[in-house]
């Protein structure tokens, strides 16, 4: 049968195998590249500072880091569509004074609400990018204007700050430990473990590839492109609110000047953890390592003691010019 | 866009939403206008004009360079801290005069953009991060360099910069002006206007097609970074001070905001100054409105949000980021 | 590099240090038994700074110097500072991080009153004083941190009103240019000025008021933009000297004479005293940011276990056009 | 079965469709043929629910179907494999292959080793052996295009639409693709096969379908139809004066210059595609590269044309060494690349016709970096003129062109920066018997205006046709090479059968 004859007259595959392996490990080191440079971080850190490597001060960078984390993971859903939600620095200050906000009405509500109202505002954003077709940058920029503004009401231009009572459920919440660590860590990690899952284990994770690599093909090949976005950016939007709420628990009040800048600190976060801002790549044990990467240079900058304020912002530009140089290199990101 | 692409349902429309994606910015401009005259006091007056166009030629300047960076698929983050390095290196040299003490503060811009373009251009380093870098890196340089405090300037020259006049317009409108009719020039007329956007439209193809890639991407972040520099030399000198810490800030999302409701899609492949300038008057209105009502900050964001999303909505060019 | 003549910059040396008001809070009552800490020698201990925003102004330039020389006179070596580059998130977790790195005291600089939270339980079960300096910690004194040194803002806002009711006599119309919305410092001077004029001067109207984000860019943008709508505005009344230095060239640019439009502002840095021997300004509220020696000062009594108050409020000056001339050399 | 009555579909400026109507029976294969941007693929995303219609209504087993989109219409069981290959290249081939019908384990969640075995059996039934977890992009296009199949006919589909499937094909990759077809034909499927290539239509179509500028001109049994007939109602000239023309081919009436090579190529190696493949070409001369998909020739024309990373190898354009890796240095030397991917490396949809012709030639068109629109008018009007472009004006978008159209557009801005050596990767895919002829006729004529041409076609016939002489490449290594009577289909393909030493 002329398939047979096909067969094995086909190409001798061995190169292309070769160029598997390759492939495969380029991969790899895409996905990887940001935990290499945070081992390394860690390692250099550990040596030449004695007061780094301590449980307490590593707690506090996992504790720190978890709520970028949380917005972090979003974030990838969205940039992985090809997409960008500049939003989510006012989503989580706004999450944060919603909560503070609704906890007189219990607990349930206090995480209820910003959910709700912050799923909302990326529900908008969705509909807006995918029905509309307007550009995400664009669209998430008007958000990050909307939920400022929206907070500042709220909080009569910022005049009033709520208070989560303390020992309410919300505050213990957000402020409890557990084996030493605070609990919104393990929290963190949960989310990042359902995230990896939702991403690579479901048809869900398959459309956001899709969308991202090849958007028109993708619609073609019968992906729901509308849908997927949408949810994707109600993802980003309700993260980001949790995140919010929780932290405004763990500070026990909604801090009204939260969230300012946080949307490019996270957008790089996502990017040095290797996923590529066109779209197509990417994963979430990168993201983690990003952030984590982040927080880490933060720390160390702290550690190297006084340093003047001007002198820490020259320092962590570098910094971050360095590591995304090297994630660049480890990951090539363009291909002819 | 592709075959495939225009596949996608888009809004199909007849004529008039043809012309408004072609034309939306001038027509919300002009509403905005019109809306004024009719509710704001003292607005049809030449030194309401004056305030208007001053407060709005930096970001026009800003806005020109970003559209040609966009125009490539790329974005230029780190504008505000050059405004901020520029004006940090005024007063450094201006013991040598306006002159040099300016010249100084172009080649901090050049510098920037060199650094900027070399990371997009031969590391391949995706604009967006690329350009954060000196984002945040770039203000700290200036505070380091300003160290760290406002400082005023007297120097006659500079100032007439900020404060003088030619024929009844404002210098800073003027500088504004020419410099569009250049940039607008370097579009239409010359072969890297032609090649930026061809690179932005398609990078393999350019490459294929044997187009300078790389050194058009560097020169284009050089030129973003100087016109930016540029604001900021403006900027300091209708301030009558250089202050590093505030100046520019939130410049790169004003600039960015300006070239995408002037139509010029942030997917690269096509650059309108123009509209791009347009845009930047559009939020300046907006803005100015605001304040006049006495607005509070909460509302006035809300607003500007919605006005922003309406006029993208008219001037919609193609779809993507 | 070659500068233009030398710029009328203060901010260094301790000239015009802080002079303790007659202790407005209750009598000095809180003591490190009360407190439940043990004592320690400031000079050998880490004692922790943090600061919460860039020292990119006058008054947080002023701040940190005058921390940082005193500690130096003090001999005390361990003095760690760390910057929370104007995000709360970030002053946070650099306050835990200096506990972590083993401070016996920490002097913070808040950046936002609420929301201290975790570094409050974090201190408190290793018995590290805390005092907050410019702006209060909400939380209880002598408790959740020792004590509080600095101005009142509310007060600030208060005799500003005064200054601009006497600049106005009684009536007239006044702009406000507010600092960045959402700020307590904000809040507060805002509060204390409305509430005045409400009370003493009915004849004074808030026709205008809008946010310029304590810069001087914006406050000149804001102030232009007032001009043309609000021309019959009289008197601008900036939460910081360095909106009322924007406002003061956007009336220049105008065209305006000095004293056309009073300003009256909150700060007392050098150039907006100097403002005010030429004419622009008609008056500044001080508001001293050199906390060193008292900050150190209250520590040093605090662990030798002698009693401190509660809150130290410190005595503001006033800057107009009486003794503006002589102080502007002690000015910051 | 499926029933299209009536389609009219406008866009802006044409009216791609008038008044189409298409009705097919179960296992028919129906041929659907006509020009570039006569309006097939726009018929096909109509039925499919790409495009909504302006008019007309499309029925499936009787009753009206309003395909929402490509989606809705699968559920239905019309499946089609679109022109430009509608795959993901960044996603793994398995991936691709299986997107939305994943095989699934408890949760709903995506079981990966089944995923992989089933994707690599499917394929293995299409002659593609690859590692079916590498990215669909490191497969070149013919395997792509295989995948597209595999991927449209593995769902019990109930109508099969293949918009120029075998543009891409090699011969035997043809015979595996028919196999399929008449395995579809016998399951009472019905097939509407797109093609420029009359052969194949002669071999397995029933029924046809011809479209003329958007309207249907004949309708009917391909067998009562002659050849010649068919062009002639595809062209719109009548019979006599196509068979006058002839229906296409080379006239190979060129006499390769006797003077040394223009294009010198030694040992161009780079890991895993190419080692050591060596050639040359002289002025007037056209060679053709052999081989089976995957063979090498795109990555041999990338590599002289400076855009595939080398490992060693130099190439010298009239005795003058070309730096390695440039591909300015490449064009600045001569040297002209009409890529094998027109979407992705070929136009700039973006810009309209007229600056993607003018694109490569800027600088010649431009005095100190000034250009020159008198100049570039004067150029882009000769080449729309010469090569027959179908557009409506120099200034429309590149984009809605049709595909064979978008092709001239490219072929045109070579053409203008007047190269020494013409590197063509499959300069035919997907053009019309009419415009086919027109490129072939235009390589002749460059190689008579003394230009070097090397041809690389996966239609065997072309390739023998065109060429002088034919090196034929295997796992990127130079197997073979043909001249004058040896020179023959079978000639080539025994090459590429027989082992190597
Ligand atoms: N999105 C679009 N916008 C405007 N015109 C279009 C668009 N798509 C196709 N056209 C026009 O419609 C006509 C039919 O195009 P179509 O792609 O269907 O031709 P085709 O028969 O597939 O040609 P080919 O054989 O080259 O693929 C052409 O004139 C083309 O220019
Ligand atoms: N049928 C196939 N089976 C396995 N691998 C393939 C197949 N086709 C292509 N490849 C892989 O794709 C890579 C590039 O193939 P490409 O098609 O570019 O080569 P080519 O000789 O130019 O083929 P063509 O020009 O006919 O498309 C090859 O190195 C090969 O590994
Ligand atoms: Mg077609
Ligand atoms: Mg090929």
């Amino acid at each position: 049968m002329t398939t047979e004859q096909a067969a094995t007259d086909a190409p001798v595959t061995h190169d292309t195998y070769a160029l598997g392996r390759r492939d495969r490990v380029f991969g790899l080191i895409q996905r990887h590249g940001a935990t290499a440079v945070l081992v390394l971080l860690l390692a250099v850190g550990s040596l030449s500072f004695s007061r780094f490597p301590t449980t307490e001060n590593l707690g506090d960078i996992a504790i720190t880091s978890s709520f970028p984390a949380m917005v972090a993971l979003g974030m990838t859903f969205v940039i992985i569509t090809g997409g960008i939600d500049l939003s989510v620095g006012s989503v989580f200050a706004l999450g944060g004074v919603l909560a503070a906000y609704a906890v007189r009405w219990g607990t349930a509500a206090g995480l209820l609400v910003p959910l709700a109202v912050c799923g909302a505002i990326g529900l908008v954003q969705g509909l807006l990018i995918a029905r509309v077709r307007l550009a995400p940058f664009i669209v998430t920029l008007a958000g990050l204007l909307g939920a400022r503004g929206l907070l500042l009401s709220i909080s009569h231009e910022g005049a009033t700050t709520y208070l989560i009572p303390h020992g309410s459920l919300l505050a213990r919440l957000g402020q409890g430990r557990l084996f030493g660590l605070g609990q919104p860590v393990y929290l963190t990690l949960a989310l990042f473990v359902i995230g990896a899952v939702l991403l690579q284990r479901t048809g869900f994770g398959q459309a956001v590839y899709a969308i991202g690599g090849a958007e028109d093909a993708a619609a073609l090949m019968g992906v729901r492109v509308a849908r997927t976005k949408i949810i994707v950016y109600v993802l980003s939007g309700t993260l980001a609110g949790l995140s919010g709420a929780l932290n405004a628990a763990r500070l026990s009040s909604g801090v009204t000047i939260l969230g300012t800048g946080m949307e490019l600190d996270v957008i790089a976060a996502v990017v040095i953890g290797g996923t590529l801002l066109t779209g197509g790549a990417g994963s979430v044990s990168g993201t983690i390592a990003g952030v984590l990467l982040l927080g880490v240079i933060q720390n160390l900058i702290n550690q190297i003691g006084d340093l003047s304020s001007s002198y820490q912002q020259v320092v962590s530009g570098a910094f971050l010019a360095v590591v995304v140089v090297v994630q660049t290199y480890l990951s090539r990101a363009r291909r002819l | 866009m592709n075959e495939t692409a225009v596949a996608l349902p888009r809004p199909t429309g007849g004529r008039i939403l043809a012309w408004l994606q072609n034309y939306g910015v001038y027509a919300a401009i002009a509403a905005l206008v019109v809306v004024n005259i009719a509710i704001t006091p003292h607005f049809l007056t030449v030194e309401n004009l004056r305030t208007q166009l001053v407060q709005v030629a930096p970001v026009v300047i800003v806005s020109l360079g970003m559209a040609l960076v966009i125009g490539t698929e790329g974005v230029d983050l780190s504008v505000g801290s050059v405004m901020a390095l520029a004006t940090a290196l005024l007063p450094l040299y201006l013991g040598y005069g306006a002159g040099p003490a300016i010249l100084v503060a172009l080649l901090g811009g050049v510098a920037v953009g060199l650094v900027n373009g070399s990371l997009v251009a031969f590391v391949n380093v995706q604009p967006i991060v690329a350009t954060l870098c000196l984002f945040v890196g770039g203000r700290g340089l200036a505070l380091v360099l300003a160290g760290g405090r406002l400082k005023d300037v007297h120097d006659v020259t500079l100032l007439n910069l900020g404060s003088s006049s030619v024929a009844g317009v404002p210098l800073p409108v003027v500088v504004a002006g020419a410099l569009t009719l250049v940039v607008t020039g370097v579009v239409r007329r010359t072969t890297f206007g032609r090649q930026l956007v061809a690179i932005g439209g398609n990078r393999t193809a350019s490459v294929l097609s044997g187009l300078p890639v790389r050194r058009v991407l560097l020169l284009v972040y050089v030129l973003s970074g100087v016109l930016a520099a540029v604001a900021g030399v403006l900027a300091t000198a209708r301030l009558q001070a250089s202050d590093p810490s505030s100046l520019g800030l939130l410049m790169e999302l004003s600039a960015i905001t300006a070239v995408v409701v002037g139509g010029t899609p942030l997917t690269g492949g096509r650059v309108r100054v123009l509209g791009t300038v347009a845009g930047a008057l559009l939020i300046q209105l907006v803005r100015a409105t605001l304040i006049k009502h006495n607005l509070p900050d909460s509302v006035a964001q809300m607003v500007q949000a919605v006005i922003i999303l309406a006029a993208v909505y008219a001037a919609r060019g193609g779809s993507g980021r | 590099a070659k500068s233009e003549k030398d710029q009328p910059t203060g901010g260094g040396g301790a000239q015009a240090g802080q002079v303790v008001q007659s202790p407005s809070g209750s009598a000095p009552s809180c003591t490190l038994s009360k407190f439940g800490g043990t004592k320690f020698d400031p000079k050998t201990a880490v004692v922790g700074f943090s600061q919460s925003e860039k020292e990119a102004n006058p008054f947080r330039i002023a701040e940190t110097q005058s921390i940082k020389a005193e500690a130096k006179q003090e001999g005390i070596a361990g003095l760690r500072v760390t910057n929370g580059q104007s995000q709360f998130s970030k002053q946070i977790s650099d306050v835990q991080q200096l506990i972590a790195q083993g401070a016996k005291a920490l002097v913070i600089a808040p950046l936002n009153s609420d929301g201290w939270e975790p570094v409050l339980q974090q201190a408190t079960a290793k018995h590290i004083p805390i005092i907050t300096v410019d702006r209060k910690i909400n939380a209880t004194a002598c408790k959740d941190y020792v004590t509080f040194i600095g101005s009142d803002f509310y007060q600030q806002g208060k005799r500003a009103a005064d200054q601009m009711i006497k600049a106005l006599n009684g009536k007239g119309k006044v702009a406000i240019l507010l600092g960045s919305s959402g700020n307590n410092v904000t809040t507060e001077r805002t509060n204390g000025f409305k509430e005045e004029i409400a009370k003493q001067a009915p004849g004074i109207q808030i026709t205008f008021e809008q946010t310029g984000d304590f810069a001087r860019e914006k406050g000149q943008q804001v102030t232009e933009q007032m001009i043309q709508s609000h021309p019959d505005v009289g008197a601008i009344y900036a939460e910081n000297d360095e909106m009322a230095l924007g406002a003061v060239t956007a009336l220049k640019g105008a065209g305006k004479k000095a004293g056309d439009v009073k300003i009256v502002s909150v700060d007392g840095t050098r150039n907006a005293v100097t403002q005010i021997v030429s004419g622009w300004i008609y008056a500044v509220v001080e508001s001293n940011p050199r906390f060193g020696p008292l900050a150190f000062q209250t520590l040093t009594k605090f662990v030798n276990g002698e009693p401190i108050p509660d809150k130290v409020i410190i005595s503001d000056r006033e800057y107009d056009s009486s003794n503006a001339e002589q102080s502007v050399a002690s000015a910051y | 079965m499926l029933d299209a009555r009536d389609i009219v579909k406008r866009f802006t400026g044409v009216l791609a469709l008038d008044r189409v109507s298409l009705s097919l029976r179960p296992g028919e294969v129906h041929a659907l043929v006509g020009e570039n941007g006569a309006g097939k693929s726009t018929l096909i995303k109509v039925i499919t629910g790409v495009y909504r219609p302006d008019d007309g209504e499309v029925r499936l087993a009787g009753r009206p179907a309003r395909f929402t989109g490509p989606l809705d219409a699968g559920r239905a069981g019309v499946q089609a494999v679109h022109q430009e290959i509608g795959l993901v290249p960044d996603l793994s081939v398995a991936r691709n292959l299986l997107l939305g019908r994943e095989p699934r384990r408890a949760f709903g969640l995506l079981d990966a080793r089944r995923m992989h075995e089933t994707a690599a059996r499917t394929l293995a039934a299409y002659g593609v052996r690859v590692d079916v977890r590498l990215p669909l992009r490191s497969l070149g296009v013919g395997a792509q295009q295989m995948v597209a199949l595999a991927r449209a006919v593995s769902v019990d589909a109930r109508v099969v639409i293949m918009d120029e499937p075998t543009s891409s094909l090699e011969p035997r990759e043809v015979d595996t693709l028919f196999g399929v077809i008449d395995r579809l034909r016998d399951q009472g499927i019905a097939v509407v096969y797109v093609s420029h290539r009359l052969d194949e239509l002669y071999r397995i179509c029933d029924g046809v379908t011809v479209l003329r500028d958007g309207r249907v001109v004949h309708q009917g049994t391909l067998a009562d139809l002659n050849r010649i007939h068919l062009v002639s109602l595809m062209l719109g000239r009548d019979v006599a004066q196509v068979r006058a023309e002839g229906v296409t081919r080379f006239s190979g009436a060129h006499e390769a210059s006797a003077g040394p090579p223009v294009l010198e190529a030694y040992g161009l190696s780079s890991r895993h595609l190419l080692d050591g493949v060596s050639l040359t070409v002289r002025p007037r001369e056209v060679v053709g590269l052999g081989g089976l998909l995957g063979a090498g020739r795109t990555e041999t024309a990338k590599a002289i044309a400076g855009v595939l990373p080398l490992d060693a190898g130099r190439v010298t354009v009239a005795g003058l060494r070309v730096r390695r890796g440039s591909a300015t240095a490449a064009v600045r030397a001569g040297i002209a690349l009409l890529p094998e991917d027109r979407k992705a490396e070929g136009i700039v949809p973006t810009l309209s016709v007229r600056d993607n012709i003018a694109l490569a030639a800027l600088p010649r068109l431009a005095r100190g970096g000034l250009v020159s629109d008198a100049r570039i008018d004067r150029i882009v009007d000769t080449f729309m003129k010469r090569l027959r472009i179908k557009a409506t004006g120099p200034h429309q978008p590149v984009a809605e062109l049709s595909g064979g159209n978008q092709q001239k557009v490219l072929l045109a801005r070579w053409m203008a920066t007047e190269p020494k050596v013409l590197l063509l990767d499959e300069p035919t895919r997907g053009i019309d018997v009419g415009a086919k002829a027109e490129v072939q006729a235009l390589v002749d004529e460059l190689a008579e205006a003394g230009l070097a041409v090397l041809l690389i076609s996966s239609d065997l016939e072309e390739l023998v046709e065109g060429s002088d002489r034919v090196v034929v490449l295997k796992n990127g290594a130079v197997v073979g090479e043909l001249i004058g009577d040896e020179l023959t289909e079978e000639g080539v393909m025994t090459t590429i059968a027989a082992e190597v030493q």
